[in-house]
């Protein structure tokens, strides 16, 4: 499991080929048949407004407990081999990349599963806000929607 | 005893202040530790609780040191 | 919509950082918040046995136009801007990529959802058929099981 | 008329080719084309037939110049 909070600019697909290469192939070569992975990335737009920056303030600590909580219990559920889990805080523009979840496992249905629980549970439970740049003044957003 | 309050996000800004070391009576619950930082403001309904880093009940109790956090609803991912 | 079968390896994540930089940042900046991914990677063992390689064998013609049905469905279901579905074919060895389902969406439940839609409907569906080179001889492998 | 038959994966072994050009009467159907083809065999229960790369009914009746291929379960992905 690697859970990190990057307060700079991460990059999805690279942090992936590096992660396959450095843990994944190593430590589990023949093993992982399926990877389900999940990028969430800033929109220019939320609800019908014009979104142009955002904030994204966290709790140290906590939240990273809670991100490896979160997919300790996917663990405890699904037959995972391996998972990797980045969050961006700090200041973004469109098209920067907010979140990365993504599971290795034998199996497809354990490894769509668990990728989703864990995208779920971060959104509801992991403490990280997000206060949005308008085109005048900002705004905390105010809840996430249900993703199920 | 003393507990350490910290507060987030939009609580933050509504607080004035990102939080306190709040002196407080040997027998409190994290509602009484808001209630006392908050200058006798009643706990929003939609306002998180953690104690030392983890989910819990308004209603439980605190012990001296702890870290009282007070935050709304997440929105990350 | 891209659906390629490739006969040579394919590499995923540089696949999707390609496919990102060139179609989708440059199509729909600013809109595709929610990416699902699914990778199916050559495992070295299934059914108790120990797998040294693979043939993949399909149907030109036939399969692409299969899994582009499969993916034009999943576009009349959920919100999707953009499908990227890769499948290798001939003689892989384990650790290789078979299959890479990619879809950019606005939203997470279309993502995740039309995601594994796809991955479930070209296992059941589109014609490949694998055969498996065991330590002595080889086997066809006889049917996909279900992944939800 | 004249029909292209097309088999893949172990049917292409056992049949041992990997198609045929058959002739067959103007009014058949993918179940005839099969028999034609495989010398009288019945159509085994869990092959699937297409016709012109659409999946389709054993039933189904065919035209001349169609591509009639049989094969065993799908194992992609």
């Amino acid at each position: 499991m690697r859970v990190e909070v990057h307060d700079t600019p991460f990059h999805p697909w690279k942090a992936l080929q590096q992660y396959e290469n450095d843990v994944i192939a190593r430590e589990y070569p023949g093993k992982y048949g399926a990877s389900a992975v999940f990028v969430g990335t800033m929109r220019d737009f939320n609800e019908g407004d014009e979104i142009t920056g955002m904030t994204l303030e966290h709790y140290p600590g906590m939240t990273e407990k809670e991100l490896a909580n979160i997919v300790g219990e996917a663990r405890q559920r699904w037959q995972l081999l391996e998972e990797l889990l980045l969050h961006r805080v700090g200041d973004l523009a469109p098209n920067d990349p907010i979140v990365l979840v993504a599971v290795w496992s034998a199996h497809r249905k354990d490894a769509f599963e668990a990728c989703r629980y864990i995208m779920e549970a971060l959104k509801s439970r992991a403490p990280f806000w997000k206060k949005e740049q308008l085109d005048e003044g900002y705004r905390w957003v105010e809840k996430n929607t249900d993703g199920y | 005893m003393t507990v350490r309050v910290k507060f987030f996000a939009s609580l933050k800004e509504q607080m004035g202040c990102d939080g306190a070391t709040v002196e407080i009576g040997e027998v409190a619950t994290a509602a009484d530790v808001w209630l006392a930082a908050s200058g006798g403001k009643a706990l929003p309904n939609n306002v998180l609780v953690a104690v030392n880093m983890e989910y819990c009940d308004p209603n439980q109790e605190v012990s001296s040191g702890d870290e009282v956090a007070f935050f709304p609803p997440v929105t990350g991912g």
